[in-house]
């Protein structure tokens, strides 16, 4: 477990994962579920039991659409999606580098995306 | 201004009987930490407190004073918090007025349920006259502890 | 008007509709008039006066007055009907034994700003179309009405007899008086002037209790400060007792009752704005908990003896002004 | 005579204020002047005299008697006395200079009050004889002449000099420390000065007021006389005549509990108040008519009757001039000799 | 001469663990005055009072301060342990030194520091604390019980069988509250009807039971043995004396589309109406909201019909006025709303329904006549998915943060009962916990896992859509087996969280008793005293002190009202000798004390007095008449002369309190 990577997610999050009482209700909410290899209720689980690394390796980080559904309707108030912002922040300072340049961005794109996503997607992938 | 670490302010807090009072045994049951420098007067009622009182605590040498009563239309008397809000607003206009600083005195609205927000009231109050400093616009200087 | 008021007092004697009469007696000087109760047309006819110097409010003697035996008539000034109806009101004052006669108010002179001309050796002051002239020892001296009239009187609220069984003169109006002015002055300085202002006005203080002794809301049986029992008696000038216990709690206690005479001001021999705490008092009264004239009726409720559920909390200090 | 040109005269204060507290009327405010510590650049006032009178220099309104110092169960009484420093108080006028002499009477008599005398032995008292009195001054009915003031110096103004006169031996050495900076000048002048003075106190409206009737004997003339319920009726029994009062000498001892100590005060009182004198049995004037008396027959008969036929009073004027209402010694005087 | 004694006690470690008690006792026996100070493990045992009586005979104290526990634990104990060694019990002052020092603080030498100053001002203050003596106050034999619930009828009955006169006040028309809606009871599943309706008979046949149905407490005044209550009888249009209950009117009410809120809003009702068969009074009301001839004047159709002549158009509320010696506040419960969890579809979707709105549906008196139907097409649901903790164990500003503590059992109930009707319907229950501590409650629990097959699913719902076939789409976790399920459902039940009845808080402030942040009644001691309020007199029962179930809420009315007799019985009770009281000589009769006075407890007396000249003067003074001051203290400010002062809490008293922590 590595301490100073959770004081670091719990931190730049401001969640307190002690108040999650375990009703998953956040993952029965997420539309990413089915995307995720971890879902909401897990990475408030995982990083109250300091489980970090292991979230910061999987691509569920990235399968978050931020879209605050599961803050909406926790009724802890934990805010799930922030402490998955965190982890994708703390993956994103280790790595190193960008998941995307800017000049990958182009061939992504389809008409159907909306702004939105191609605005969180800059702000997601980049440093 | 300076701000001197040691200084230990002594605070004089007036808790009616029913609410505050017992919302200060709670954050005690509760363990709640709050200063040492809060020494606690019980009266029945908030409306008890004379402004004599309150200038009393200041000139022999109290540096802050907070009164807390029940939360308004909660007085266990129906009506003496607020009398009690009227009074004291008047009161600290007027020390205000005659320049004396605000965060010396207080007033705050505690429930017998409230342990918690007594504990955080008293430990910001605490910190507000540490950041002020001693009490030296009040006192009489006869008191001044040797 | 003097000489109606002498008239009218003789006729009430004469009938037997009242006893006594209290209005101010003649002095010395031109300016040193005495509050006075007459029982005699000869006594009036002698001594009783009425000019620019009889500032004197009479209300607060009757509340002795009215505690002996026969009826009393009453010559008061505008300003002074306030003082008399919150004594009413406080049961202080026994309302059938006083005949009130309304009087037309100042301004009155102030023979302190006369004196602070540097004029001395006053002999005579005439009032020729608002300029002052001054007989002295030292030979004839002028200078404007207007600078010479007391405080209270340039910032006069009222010209209406709130009270009265009868009126000689017209009856005013209530006034759009300036009254606040100083007290918004103090507001909007940072609180060290502030400090520095009542630090330097309050330590001149020589607790002579005039201001105390002369305010018609200051009728207690026993002054707290006076009472060993009250734990806050204090007899003479102390280290900061009077800048930070006795005017402030004797503010505090006229708070809501203070009809805003300016009795206390007038006989401060330190010249202290001690009316200026009133007022503030008034100011805050009147801002937070609606517009109220303690005096101008006998009925209602004064501002520290009700309430509304909805009053503002006392943190509305912090958000008004400066610091 | 000594004199100094007016011109040089804060060089002066500047080099007495170098070696001792020097205390001169200034203004306050206009009209309202008082005794302040001189310090360079403070300007003598121009008013006659001042709203309080000198006595605080030497029985100051409040004043520490002894400390007493509490823990717990044990009291340890703490002597505060202190050698006074020396003190220099210039521009006392001939009123006040003459109340100082009843105060000693009072206070120097056996037993000897030792803070007042250690005051006293301190302080030089300069005064300066008065030139344009006011109307509410009767000092001549005393028989103060205010154009030849006392005090340890005598100062006297002529327009453009203040001559110096030295009256006691105090004095003598004050006019000696500050020789260099006097010179010897003549006294014509001066000579018109106080003749101009004196015509004017004759033609005051007080003038005519006279002792004549008043005295240690007339205890029984006035006690019961029927004026003082008229003279008294509009008293509001506050004590600003007392603590204006040049002569007035009543004082009450307090203790002040400090939280770790007691402190043993004295302060002035006022036989205007209703708690004058009060003891365990109760008050021994109970109306404001007694209280009113009291003050009144102190100064123009029990006074007297004590101190070799002194008034306890010295024509200041101060009082007439700040009384609530007005009342005052002159009525007072003026009333019960109608008789 | 003072002759104080100090007791220090240790409260096993709970003080003396930080605080030096020792150094405590040894410092305040330096005191001025103090002549005995002493520590003890614990001096609330028999053997610490036993120290401090013995203390105050030998010593002959003349004061006594005990620093312990706070004074609201037990000053009471420590006044009493005094009086029995003869020493005025006032004489005694509590310092805390637990609550409010060795609780909170961890460093010992602060910690003792400040006891020590606690110790001192409670020494600073028995010093002036001066013997009181208890005034008797009368008890008025009449209690009033606010709710007509199974609380209030609980303790009605129970008061009642104890040879007392009791008022039922109950706001609806007929008493029952919420058990009178209710289908089934758990664990037993015995019909909530069949055991309520006869005590609601009971109750209106017991002659010393007032039932006053349809009415409000408007006000309150007065205090324990003595209140004054204003009741309002509000216009109910018909003549309760006259009415029968035949019922005929309600049939022939032309006005029937009102929404009947004793089925929850599933069905309607007529303007005039009676909420239901066995309601207690059986008497009809008309609905002015609703009644034609009341909004029109063009009707008449009930007046015509009713037989008994009991309709009455221009009835007026009326107040009527009574005293009581005892009140028992039964406010009760309901369901939050729903309106803010857009997400469970509540308000979209008709077949989405509270399990209330359940209990009315599956009730033989429901609008279904007991078959279970989804309200909007009246066919048989197959598929229920049960959504426990909906705004309950929720700290936003949606829902409550607390355990509403029945739900679990109920759905449990509601579970078992629709697989035993309908075993063709698949029930899901959608839980985070399922909480079943209570006499055969975890059983029953089981019995519907195990016997009844019901889907116990551990994972909350995330969103509930209806779909346009008519079918409701549920999404929720399943957090056991890690998935995200989609249920294809055609009913949904929510458990909605419960909370205080909206007219719990303004009474609570008529009775000057306290509540929590929740709205719920704060009993006088969380343990010991949990069926009285921190007023004297007032007494909390059902579910307006906290969430219960039936047996819990029983229970608590009949200890409600095991109290309120015991109230009751006594012909007089002593009253609290802290009172206000005027210095006459200082009194200058201004009235501003009578002004401030929440109890009306000053009068005024022109009294004669010998003035200093021999005279003699009248004058008006004030007088406090003892036995209806309350102690709040109120006039003493608002007395400028000081002349008003409170016994226990006196000005000089207070002044050596600051004073001895100031210095």
């Amino acid at each position: 477990m590595n301490k100073n990577l959770k004081e670091q997610v719990l931190r730049s999050s401001g969640v307190n994962v002690l108040k999650c009482m375990r009703c998953g209700k956040c993952s029965a909410t997420c539309p990413s579920y089915d995307e995720m290899e971890y879902h909401p209720h897990q990475f408030v689980y995982m990083v109250e039991k300091g489980d970090i690394g292991t979230l910061m390796k999987s691509e569920s980080i990235y399968k978050c659409l931020t879209c605050f559904a599961c803050v909406e309707r926790c009724p802890r108030g934990v805010e799930p999606a922030k402490v998955v912002e965190a982890v994708r922040l703390a993956a994103v300072r280790q790595q190193g580098g960008n998941r995307l340049e800017p000049t990958d961005i182009p061939a992504l794109l389809d008409e159907d995306l909306p702004q939105q996503a191609i605005v969180t997607a800059m702000r997601k992938y980049a440093k | 201004m300076q701000v001197n670490e040691n200084f230990e302010p002594v605070i004089v807090a007036f808790c009616c009987n029913w609410c505050s009072y017992a919302g200060a045994d709670l954050s005690g049951t509760n363990r709640l930490n709050y200063p040492t420098n809060v020494k606690i007067i019980r009266v029945p009622c908030s409306c008890r407190v004379n402004p004599m009182f309150i200038l009393r605590a200041f000139q022999k040498g109290a540096d802050g004073v907070i009164i807390c009563g029940c939360h308004p239309g909660d007085c266990h008397y129906t009506s003496g918090n607020y009398f009690t809000r009227r009074r004291i607003t008047l009161l600290y206009s007027m020390l205000d007025f005659l320049g004396i600083e605000r965060n010396r005195t207080r007033l705050e609205w505690v429930s017998a349920a409230e342990g918690a927000k007594f504990a955080a009231t008293m430990q910001q109050f605490t910190e507000d006259v540490k950041a002020l400093g001693p009490n030296r616009r009040l006192e009489d200087l006869r008191c001044r502890k040797q | 008007m003097q000489e109606a008021m002498i008239k009218r007092a003789k006729e009430l004697l004469a009938d037997g509709s009242v006893d006594r009469v209290i209005g101010w007696k003649r002095g010395e000087f031109a300016y040193d008039i005495t509050p006075a109760v007459f029982t005699t047309a000869e006594e009036l006819d002698r001594d009783f006066v009425c000019d620019d110097f009889t500032a004197a409010n009479v209300s607060k003697y009757l509340v002795k007055e009215t505690q002996k035996e026969g009826k009393i008539l009453a010559f008061l000034k505008p300003c002074d009907t306030y003082s008399f109806n919150q004594l009413v009101k406080e049961h202080r004052i026994d309302r059938e034994k006083v005949y009130v006669i309304g009087i037309e108010g100042g301004p009155k002179l102030d023979i302190e700003k006369i004196k602070a001309k540097g004029i001395t050796g006053i002999l005579s002051v005439k009032n020729e179309d608002y300029t002052l002239k001054i007989e002295t020892i030292y030979g004839t001296q002028t200078m404007p009405f207007y600078e010479a009239i007391l405080g209270k009187c340039a910032s006069c609220k009222s010209k209406k007899h709130v009270v009265f069984d009868e009126l000689i003169g017209e009856d005013g109006d209530v006034l759009d008086s300036n009254r606040f002015e100083m007290v918004e002055k103090l507001e909007n300085m940072t609180a060290q002037e502030r400090f520095d202002f009542w630090r330097d006005q309050l330590s001149k203080c020589i607790r002579c209790n005039a201001c105390r002794n002369v305010c018609p809301a200051c009728t207690c049986e026993n002054c707290v400060f006076d009472n060993p029992k009250s734990g806050i008696d204090n007899k003479a000038p102390a280290d900061s007792f009077e800048e930070n216990m006795f005017h402030i709690i004797r503010a505090f206690h006229v708070a809501g009752r203070c009809t805003d005479c300016g009795e206390c001001s007038r006989v401060c021999p330190q010249h202290i704005p001690l009316h200026l705490l009133n007022r503030k008092f008034i100011k805050d009264i009147n801002e937070l908990y609606g517009e109220y004239q303690a005096g101008a009726d006998t009925t209602s409720r004064a501002p520290l003896n009700t309430y509304d559920k909805n009053d503002c909390e006392p943190s509305v200090v912090h958000e008004r002004g400066v610091e | 005579m000594q004199k100094i040109s007016k011109s040089r005269l804060y060089e002066l204060f500047d080099a007495i204020a170098a070696k001792q507290s020097l205390y001169i009327p200034t203004d306050r405010e206009a009209g309202a002047a008082e005794y302040r510590k001189y310090e360079s650049g403070m300007k003598l006032t121009k008013e006659l005299n001042t709203v309080r009178s000198a006595k605080d220099f030497f029985f100051p309104q409040t004043e520490n008697l002894a400390d007493f110092k509490i823990e717990g169960k044990t009291i340890e009484v703490r002597d505060i006395r202190e050698e006074c420093e020396d003190f220099v108080i210039f521009g006392v006028r001939a009123c006040d200079a003459r109340s100082f002499t009843i105060l000693d009477k009072v206070f120097l008599c056996e037993p000897v009050d030792s803070f007042y005398k250690n005051r006293r032995d301190h302080g030089t008292v300069i005064t300066m004889a008065c030139t344009r009195p006011a109307e509410t001054c009767f000092c001549k009915t005393f028989g103060i002449d205010p154009t030849v003031p006392g005090g340890d110096v005598s100062c006297f103004d002529d327009g453009e000099s203040i001559f110096f006169l030295a009256n006691t031996e105090k004095g003598e050495r004050f006019v000696e420390s500050i020789s260099s900076f006097l010179e010897d000048g003549d006294t014509d002048r001066l000579m018109e000065v106080q003749t101009r003075a004196r015509e004017i106190m004759d033609k005051l409206p007080l003038a005519k007021l006279s002792t004549e009737n008043f005295g240690g004997d007339k205890l029984n003339e006035y006690f019961n006389s029927d004026k003082w319920a008229e003279l008294s009726e509009a008293c509001l029994g506050c004590g600003t005549c007392t603590f204006v009062c040049p002569t007035c000498q009543c004082y009450d001892i307090k203790d002040f509990n400090t939280g770790h100590g007691i402190k043993r005060f004295r302060c002035w009182d006022s036989c205007m108040y209703s708690d004058f004198t009060k003891m365990a049995h109760g008050n021994p004037r109970l109306t404001q008519l007694e209280r009113f008396r009291q003050r009144f027959m102190h100064k123009l008969v029990y006074f007297p009757a004590n101190n070799d036929g002194e008034f306890g009073c010295v024509g200041c004027g101060r009082c007439l001039a700040k009384c609530p209402i007005s009342m005052n010694i002159v009525k007072v005087m003026k009333a019960l000799e109608a008789k | 001469m003072q002759r104080i004694g100090v007791f220090v006690c240790h409260c096993g470690t709970n003080i003396a663990a930080t605080v030096d008690v020792k150094a405590v006792a040894e410092a305040l026996g330096h005191e001025a005055g103090v002549v005995i100070a002493q520590d003890y493990q614990y001096m609330c045992s028999e053997s610490g009072q036993e120290l401090v009586k013995s203390a105050i005979r030998e010593q002959k104290l003349t004061g006594v301060v005990i620093c312990s526990c706070s004074p609201r634990m037990h000053e009471n104990t420590f006044r009493k342990a005094a009086a029995s060694a003869g020493l005025n019990p006032y004489l005694v002052e509590v310092a805390n030194i637990r609550e409010q020092c060795s609780w909170i603080h961890k460093d010992i030498a602060t910690a003792t520091e400040k006891a020590i100053i606690l110790g001192k001002a409670a020494v600073a203050k028995v010093a002036l604390n001066t013997p009181l003596t208890s005034m008797e106050s009368p008890v008025v034999k009449r209690a009033l019980v606010i709710g007509g619930g199974i609380a209030g009828i609980q303790t009605a009955l129970d008061i009642a069988e104890a040879g007392f006169d009791v008022d039922i006040v109950e706001k609806n028309p007929t008493i029952g509250g919420k058990m009178a809606q209710i289908d089934k009871t758990f664990p037993t599943l015995d019909c909530a009807a069949c055991i309520l309706t006869p005590k609601m008979v009971e109750a209106s046949q017991n002659e010393r039971i007032t039932i006053h149905s349809f009415s409000e407490v408007e006000d309150v005044k007065g205090f324990v043995g003595n209140f004054t209550v204003k009741i309002k009888k509000k216009a109910r249009f018909v003549d309760e004396t006259k009415c029968t209950g035949c019922g005929l009117c309600t049939e022939k009410c032309p006005m029937k589309k009102v929404p009947n809120e004793f089925n929850m809003g599933l069905d309607n009702r007529s303007a005039i109406y009676i909420p239901f068969a066995q309601a207690v009074p059986k008497v009809a009301t008309i609905d002015p909201n609703y009644c034609m001839m009341l909004k029109t004047g063009k009707c008449g159709v009930c007046s015509k019909v009713c037989s008994a002549g009991a309709i009455d158009y221009k009835q007026q509320d009326t107040i009527i006025e009574q005293q009581y010696g005892a009140i028992v506040v039964a406010t009760g419960f309901n369901p939050i709303k729903l309106d803010k969890y857009d997400e469970f579809a509540y308000n979209q979707c008709p077949d989405v329904v509270t399990s209330l709105e359940l209990e009315r549906l599956m009730n033989a008196a429901g609008p279904n006549g007991g078959t279970l139907l989804r309200p909007s097409d009246k066919t048989h649901p197959h598929t229920i998915v049960f959504v426990q903790c909906v705004g309950s164990r929720c700290d936003d500003e949606k829902g409550k943060p607390y355990c509403s503590k029945i739900c679990c059992m109920y759905t449990a109930k509601h579970a078992m009962l629709i697989r035993e009707k309908y075993p063709d319907t698949e029930v899901y229950v959608f839980y985070i916990d399922v909480r079943t501590p209570g006499k055969n409650f975890d059983e029953f629990y089981r019995r519907a896992v195990e016997q009844y097959n019901v889907h116990y699913i551990k994972g909350m719902v995330g969103k509930v859509t209806p779909k346009s076939d008519g079918k409701i789409d549920v999404q929720a976790s399943d957090l056991l087996a890690n998935e995200q399920l989609h249920i294809n459902a055609d009913m949904v039940v929510l458990a909605a969280a419960i909370e205080p009845d909206k007219t719990a808080r303004p009474l609570a402030t008529m009775l000057t008793t306290q509540m929590d942040t929740n709205d719920f009644f704060t009993e006088a001691h969380p343990k010991l005293r949990p069926v009285e309020s921190a007023t004297a007199g007032i007494f909390l029962s059902g579910a307006c002190q906290g969430p219960k179930d039936i047996p819990e809420t029983v229970a608590q009315g009949s200890a409600a009202a095991a109290k309120a007799i015991g109230l009751l019985c006594k012909n007089s009770i002593t009253c609290n000798p802290c009172t206000a009281h005027s210095d006459e000589l200082m009194c200058n009769g201004c009235s501003s004390c009578e002004k401030v006075c929440p109890y009306g407890a000053i009068t005024y007396i022109d009294k004669e007095f010998r003035m200093p000249d021999r005279t003699t003067k009248i004058r008006r003074v004030a007088s406090v008449n003892p036995a209806v001051c309350q102690g709040c203290g109120a006039c003493t400010v608002a007395c400028p002369s000081g002349a008003m002062d409170l016994s226990g809490f006196s000005n000089s008293q207070i002044m050596a309190e600051v004073d001895a922590i100031c210095k």
